[in-house]
């Protein structure tokens, strides 16, 4: 996991999930649709008092980016590596 | 009568249930969708009804059309919806509905900030509509007055058989306060005049009696009322000549003036001595009435017109209200409105804006700010 | 023979003395008001209906004069906001048994929005729309329903537009009532509204109508008879016709009918918490 | 008579509520005039949340519904204290709630100071009830208000549901 | 150049299309209706759209965002239209948007008297928005005039991103007279400033210039305008906050007084000796001018002062129009509404006034009737 | 690997210096708005549509604030009147591309007129409405979408109404395009949004949205993950619906689909003269 | 033919037709639509100028009403006799 | 210089039409003021139909819109004489269609009279052309206008397929 500019990302070797932490209002809905359970609410709260998810099990992560387009804020999306 | 703590807007709804309301229409509108939403609670329970229409030009119709049904009616709004009610308020004057419209004001133009409080739709109260007519306008400065004057408002309405506008505004509408509510019989509630039925020729609705207030046929008690939009004579025939004109638009302006003692409401103090006459109005009062004391405590002999009813105003009370004040300065939160007013009616003193516009109610130094430069 | 009987037979529901009405010679109105009250008469003398509990509402428009010259209680309110005012006058007195007339423009443009929340709603009362494709007491405007292509004052090249199918509109909606019929089918008008006061919920009824002086202008023909029959051609009756029959269109046809019939319960009675 | 209370806190912390419990109870139960009033978290700080109590013999005494002059000062929540300070006096009593707010900063005041929202948590299960734990604390400073006032507006504008929760944090409060 | 014979409705629809009107949208009413009809025949012809919409509410919302398109825009009405419009003035004053709005006056209240004329719509044109702003507001007397104002309503909506409205009435709409109408570089024509783009990043829709106008980042040219009616920063940004609050409404405000020299425009005539000042404008002026050429064969001397701008008022100028004069007499064809503004601004002077309601332009025997009490 | 990479990849459409959004956690309206960016993203870089010349408009309400964080010409205009603002720029400079944004009361309630005026003129736009079934902005009074029996706080004893079906109402209409998606559904929203950017004529798409804040609350729903599950298990999607089988009703489920699409000349082209 | 009140009326054995003269708008719709041709527009003008129908052929009148339903003046009604 | 014309007539008989035609001639081809209101018919009163024109050379000798003291009076139709009648002057020309109105009622006036409507019907075929039949025989009084201005107007004013029609009818006033 690394995190930059306020974007914490975390790849497997064909995906990597970044969520921008101060974006997230921590609504759950990506954890929630997630297909693989890849998603886990972080521990470290936000500037907001949010705790944004965390792509804890990143290796499940198929890339279906079925957590960009649920997310109402634009906080979390998916690349290919 | 019951003591309670509560906001400006529980205060309105609780005045119009005393004051008799049967109907409210409304749409949602912040700072005033308590009012609404209260109603919409405790009005079933007495035996009244609520409904939300799809705009605010629909609520205002739809008020009108249940006081011709022989309600008591309301609607609550705040700046944009009072603007789309301009049209139906001039409907109410010449068909003579009695009717109460609570503007609770926020700041504008436009959306402006919803939220925030604001006393700059004053104007707008009396000349939203087209037309030659007068509308009696009051402003409470407390949860009390807001109470008060709501029953005033129903019964100006019910009296003069005319729309009337509350002006309350956002910080009224939210403070709690105490607030005394009274039972029916405790204060005086006026009913209009319905007229009795003795023949089945249809009733003139527009014939006044010595008041210059015709008694309200209403609808359903086989009156064969005609509600006429246009120009109209006792019948509600339209006849579109100077004398019609005359007879319908100078009562219509007449039947308010006449009872000018009973419309208008002022509140003073320390004027006996007073030398530097301090007006306003609405919440911006209490501010004002505040550092009103604290000048005179510091030898400034400042004395306190409080108005109650924006409109129409009884200028000669407002003239002689202070006899000895040299200077007049008018505090209000908006650019200066009713300072025009009272620049025409102190026409042998100074008079003074001291606009201080801010979207919660006036701090004291803000008040002391803009009244400071002209004492 | 005894000269009282030398007396219209719907005199007693007319203000005769305001008579004769403002309307042009040959004006459709008159007809459809006509058969209104001659349904109305009948309720009356069947006592289905109390006369005192009648209530008459338009708008402005030459179609909401009509109602001026009503023995009855009437309201001539605001362009486009008789439906509001009806709704507020029998929510206050839901014995009032509200009909509002209204023109085209009225009732379906600038009052468009009040007519769908009033059909959403199901809401107790009759509205009676007088189609005659024109903004005529105005003098000769496009009106929502106006054919496309036909010049109007303010569409001098010709409608851009293609009307508004206000049968279509209503029907799409709550309303327990939708009927058309023409001022060419008198009859027509007397049994719809006849049915529809003494149904409950929002009851629609669009009435097309001639308008010689304006609309007639228009399409050349300004004369009444000749507008009067040339509608009468167009006019087509349907048996229970469905919605995507109610074809409204100068050129091709207008059919005519009940396109819907049913027996909801009205807002008033939901309000009460009457379920079906 | 006039008695100003300044509470600030943040969302969640039921700083309106106490504010209108306080109203309640002097206006309705003690018989005074009150006047409460309400700031909402602005966009821009996000939380925040005031409530400025002023209790009087009647309106007169007390026309505008801001604290000037706090004559007690209750923050749950240290926003803005520089600014809110300016509405202090030498006399005023402070509340804190120290888990959140540095009692060092209002080191010249009568400070009053517990880990009131832990208490809360830990009596009552909630630390949404802090704001009643404080109200029984600070009866034996508001001399104008009794426990009998407190209780009746509790009652009255607290849910049956939670009536008992609040009375006991109430209770709990008083303790301290 | 070329000389003609025409309405006044006609001479402002050819007003608006010299001073390169490209959008109009409206709803038919009496009296206003052949502006609209006469532009469906021609503004096609010349490049622009007309259109008409489902109610007045569509029309002026439609016109704004024509503007904000870039297209010079109107529309016109007569009061109950007016009165729809309200809500959206406001909206146009907030989001800084040059428009014009025609109120062709007719005699209220409500429906009125369609065919009718008046004057009672004067102070509905100030103030029937919510919230604090200033509207410019012109009042032709002649065809010819109807036609110059129009071109100026537009200068004027232009030059200060500001809606302005031009009073016309019943009278003025339907008078047949001489009018002379320019063609383009013959008579002065503003065009709004429109920003240089220079970035990719969003443009500033409300950031002043000096004159304190905000160039106008018109939509589809890459501005990336923010057209915000809530409460906005310079960036449009909804900002609810005091600082925001006073640098936008007063600015609002401020745009129009310091351009007052330009908006304001007044006439008058016999005053250098006058003892006694009548005031009028509009229509009725006409009436009054005539009425004060018999005073003055009869030996009163009689200036007379005839406003064409109703607001804002250059209360300097009026004051001392006028210099000898003792009284001055507010002629209008409404209750007495510009009256209240000459009493605030003439204090020195007694102000009378001298209202003549009528539903046709007031005669010389009206208006005499009215004025001699007073003399 | 490039630090620029780490970037939304819908930033450049949003004004990111404003974010986080006003809305509630858990809001639909951004799910909705990210679908629909998608979708114009694709538009533009396909070359389909000048980003230049794309117009938002919306009215006032919660979902009248998503326009506010859009990179380009954006309008945020009164409660309602969002379309004909709308209508007034695109007449002026037909280029321009107008997506209209509103909430279910703005679009259907108090804009409810102006909608189907546009649904008749078949206007050259796309209007997105947000039906989330309440006044979420103003503290969740009803809605005209409201399902029947809700409590609300301007209807304390639960909605006495039936719900206004918008689609079957603009579907009544000359609309060139009508189709519903639902926030559990951002695929579609994007889909439909897609093809609507590049059709001619008025676009109607209702977007089915949670609201948990307001509407959530009073059903009992207040938990965002709760309401969007809830609300997915309602909804039924069906390829090609009639306008009968739009059924929206909380109970009986949700229909979801394009229920109109037809390829009419729009209201500038028939200004223009040109006929099909 | 037999005048009573500003009401010309005319019978045969069945039906009588009668006119409320001041009404008529000389529209000419009850002479278009009667079946049988009863009405003929009469050469006597009303207060505001028009000239109303006169049912000259009233021997042929049957009774249906046809001209009172199109009257959109009230100014024709048929009564049995 | 100032000319008031007033003209009254019935619905049909093309009085505005008349003193639009004036006003026309006057304002664009004779270089003058002029100015014209017209008065619909009022419900009560209906047909009757006016209208003022008055031709100066310009707006400041004539600023009221409406005829005080007529140079000319047409009378087409014998509305409201009495009332009409004072506006005249002893020096008017009343012109009148005798079809019509009886010149007995202007027996101390100069009388232009003629049966119009009459002469309209037989040389043009229709009596709606009065207007113009009496704007020929007027040319002669009204010294302002010449035949050259009026049948310009007439050019611009009318329907190119009325025209002939309309000259016709000018021409055959003018003989009278
Ligand atoms: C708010 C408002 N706008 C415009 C008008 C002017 N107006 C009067 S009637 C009318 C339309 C008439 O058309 P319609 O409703 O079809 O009735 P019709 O005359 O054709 O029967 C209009 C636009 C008005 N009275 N009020
Ligand atoms: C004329 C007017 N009336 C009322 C309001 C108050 N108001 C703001 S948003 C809104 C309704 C919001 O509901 P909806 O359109 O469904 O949007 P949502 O917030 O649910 O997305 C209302 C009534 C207003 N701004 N203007
Ligand atoms: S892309 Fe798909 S699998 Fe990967 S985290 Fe997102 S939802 Fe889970
Ligand atoms: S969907 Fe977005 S806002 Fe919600 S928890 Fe996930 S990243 Fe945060
Ligand atoms: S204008 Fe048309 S609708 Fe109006 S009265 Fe005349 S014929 Fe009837
Ligand atoms: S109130 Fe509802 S619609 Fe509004 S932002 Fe919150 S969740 Fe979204
Ligand atoms: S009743 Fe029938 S037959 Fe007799 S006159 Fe009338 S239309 Fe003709
Ligand atoms: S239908 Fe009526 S108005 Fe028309 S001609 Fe016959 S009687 Fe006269
Ligand atoms: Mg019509
Ligand atoms: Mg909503």
């Amino acid at each position: 996991m690394f995190s930059v500019g306020g974007v914490v990302s975390r790849s497997n070797n064909k995906f990597r999930v970044n969520v921008i932490v101060d974006r997230c209002k921590e609504c759950g809905l990506c954890i929630f649709i997630c297909p693989t359970k890849v998603l886990v609410r972080s521990g470290v709260m936000n500037r907001y008092g949010y705790y944004p998810p965390d792509p804890v099990f990143i290796d499940k992560c198929v890339g279906c980016k079925l957590c960009e387009y649920v997310c109402p804020d634009f906080a979390i999306f998916i690349e290919k590596v | 009568m019951r003591r309670a703590f509560a906001t400006g807007n529980f205060a309105v709804a609780e005045g119009a249930m005393t004051a008799g309301l049967r109907f409210y229409a409304g749409y949602p509108i912040t700072p005033s969708s308590e009012i609404f939403e209260y109603l919409a609670e405790e009005l079933p329970k007495r035996g009244g009804v609520v409904v939300q229409m799809e705009d605010e030009i629909a609520s205002i119709n739809a008020v009108i059309g249940a006081s011709w049904a022989g309600a008591k009616a309301m609607t609550a709004t705040s700046g944009p919806g009072f603007s789309l009610m301009a049209e139906a308020i001039g409907l109410a004057v010449i068909t003579e509905t009695p009717v109460v419209i609570v503007n609770v004001m926020r700041a504008g133009p436009s959306t402006g900030a919803p939220t925030k409080t604001s006393q700059s739709d004053v104007f707008q109260a009396r000349w939203a509509s087209h037309g030659d007519y007068i509308v009696p306008v009051y402003a409470p400065w407390s949860v009390q007055e807001a109470y008060d004057l709501t029953i005033k408002a129903f019964n100006t309405a019910e009296l003069l058989r005319t729309p009337v506008i509350l002006l309350s505004d956002a910080t009224i509408a939210h403070l709690w306060e105490s607030l005394t509510i009274y039972d029916r019989g405790e204060v005086e509630v006026i009913e209009r005049k319905i007229p009795k039925k003795v023949s089945d020729e249809p009733y003139p609705p527009h014939k006044p009696d010595e008041d210059l207030v015709p008694p309200m046929p209403i609808f359903g008690a086989g009156f064969k009322a005609l509600v006429e939009s246009l120009l109209h004579d006792e019948w509600g025939h339209y006849s579109p000549t100077n004398s019609v004109y005359h007879s319908l638009v100078k009562r219509l302006v007449d039947k308010v003036v006449k009872r000018l003692s009973y419309v208008y409401e002022q509140e003073t103090r320390f004027c006996e001595d007073a030398e530097v006459l301090l007006v306003s109005y609405g919440s911006t009062a209490r501010t004002v009435y505040l550092v009103i004391k604290e000048l005179r405590k510091r030898g400034v002999r400042a004395g306190f017109l409080r108005l109650k009813t924006l409109w129409p105003l009884d200028e000669e009370r407002i003239r002689s209200c202070c006899p000895n004040a040299k200077k007049v300065i008018v505090v209000e939160n908006n650019i200066g409105k009713i300072y025009m007013d009272m620049s025409r009616i102190f026409r042998n003193q100074d008079v003074f804006p001291a606009s201080v516009l801010s979207l919660e109610l006036p701090t004291p130094s803000e008040v002391l700010e803009a009244v400071e430069p002209w004492l | 023979m005894a000269l009282a009987m030398h007396v219209h037979p719907l005199d007693k529901h007319l203000r005769v003395k305001r008579l004769p009405t403002i309307f042009c010679s040959g004006c459709g109105i008159g007809i459809a008001l006509s058969a209104m009250l001659r349904a109305l008469d009948k309720r009356i003398s069947e006592g289905s209906v109390n006369p005192n509990k009648v209530l008459w509402v338009s708008g402005i428009g030459c179609s909401g004069r009509a109602v001026l010259y009503l023995n009855y209680d009437v309201a001539h309110v605001l362009h486009g906001r008789a439906i509001p005012f009806a709704i507020g006058a029998v929510l206050a007195n839901p014995e009032l048994k509200a009909v509002v007339l209204g023109g085209d423009g009225d009732i379906a443009a600038i009052g468009g929005n009040h007519l769908i929340h009033a059909a959403k709603r199901n809401f107790d009362m009759v509205v009676v729309m007088i189609t005659n494709f024109i903004y005529a007491m105005t003098g000769g405007q496009v009106a929502p329903t106006t054919p496309y292509g036909v010049y109007t004052t303010t569409t001098p090249a010709g409608n851009p537009e293609y009307p508004l199918n206000v049968i279509k509109l209503v029907g799409a909606l709550n309303a327990n009532y939708v009927a058309r019929a023409s001022v060419t089918t008198p009859h027509l008008i007397e049994q719809y509204f006849y049915k529809a006061l003494a149904m409950r919920g929002f009851r629609f009824i669009e009435v097309v109508a001639t308008c010689p002086e304006m609309f007639g202008r228009h399409i050349g023909l300004r004369d009444s008879v000749e507008m009067f029959s040339e509608l009468k051609k167009r006019v087509v009756y349907r048996h229970r016709p469905s919605l995507e029959e109610a074809m409204i269109d100068w050129e091709k046809g207008i059919v005519i009918g009940e396109f819907v019939e049913r027996n909801n319960p009205s807002f008033i009675e939901l309000l009460r918490g009457v379920k079906k | 008579m006039k008695y100003e209370i300044l509470i600030v806190g943040r969302a969640g912390q039921g700083v309106l509520l106490l504010g209108r419990v306080i109203g309640l109870a002097a206006s309705k139960y003690a018989g005074l005039y009150a006047v409460v009033s309400e700031s909402y978290p602005a966009e821009a700080r996000a939380g925040e949340s005031r409530a400025d109590v002023i209790i009087a013999s009647s309106i007169e005494e007390a026309p505008y519904i801001k604290v000037l002059n706090a004559d007690m000062a209750i923050f749950l929540f240290p926003y803005r204290i520089d600014y809110y300070k300016t509405l202090l006096q030498d006399s005023t009593t402070v509340v804190i709630d120290e888990e959140y707010v540095d009692p060092a900063l209002f080191s010249k005041y009568h400070v009053v100071s517990a880990r009131f929202s832990e208490i809360a948590e830990r009596v009552v299960g909630t630390r949404r009830a802090v704001n009643i734990v404080v109200l029984g604390r600070i009866l034996r400073e508001l001399k104008v208000l009794t426990e009998d006032h407190v209780k009746k507006a509790l009652e009255e504008i607290v849910p049956p549901r939670w009536l008992q929760l609040n009375l006991k944090a109430l209770e709990e409060g008083m303790k301290l």
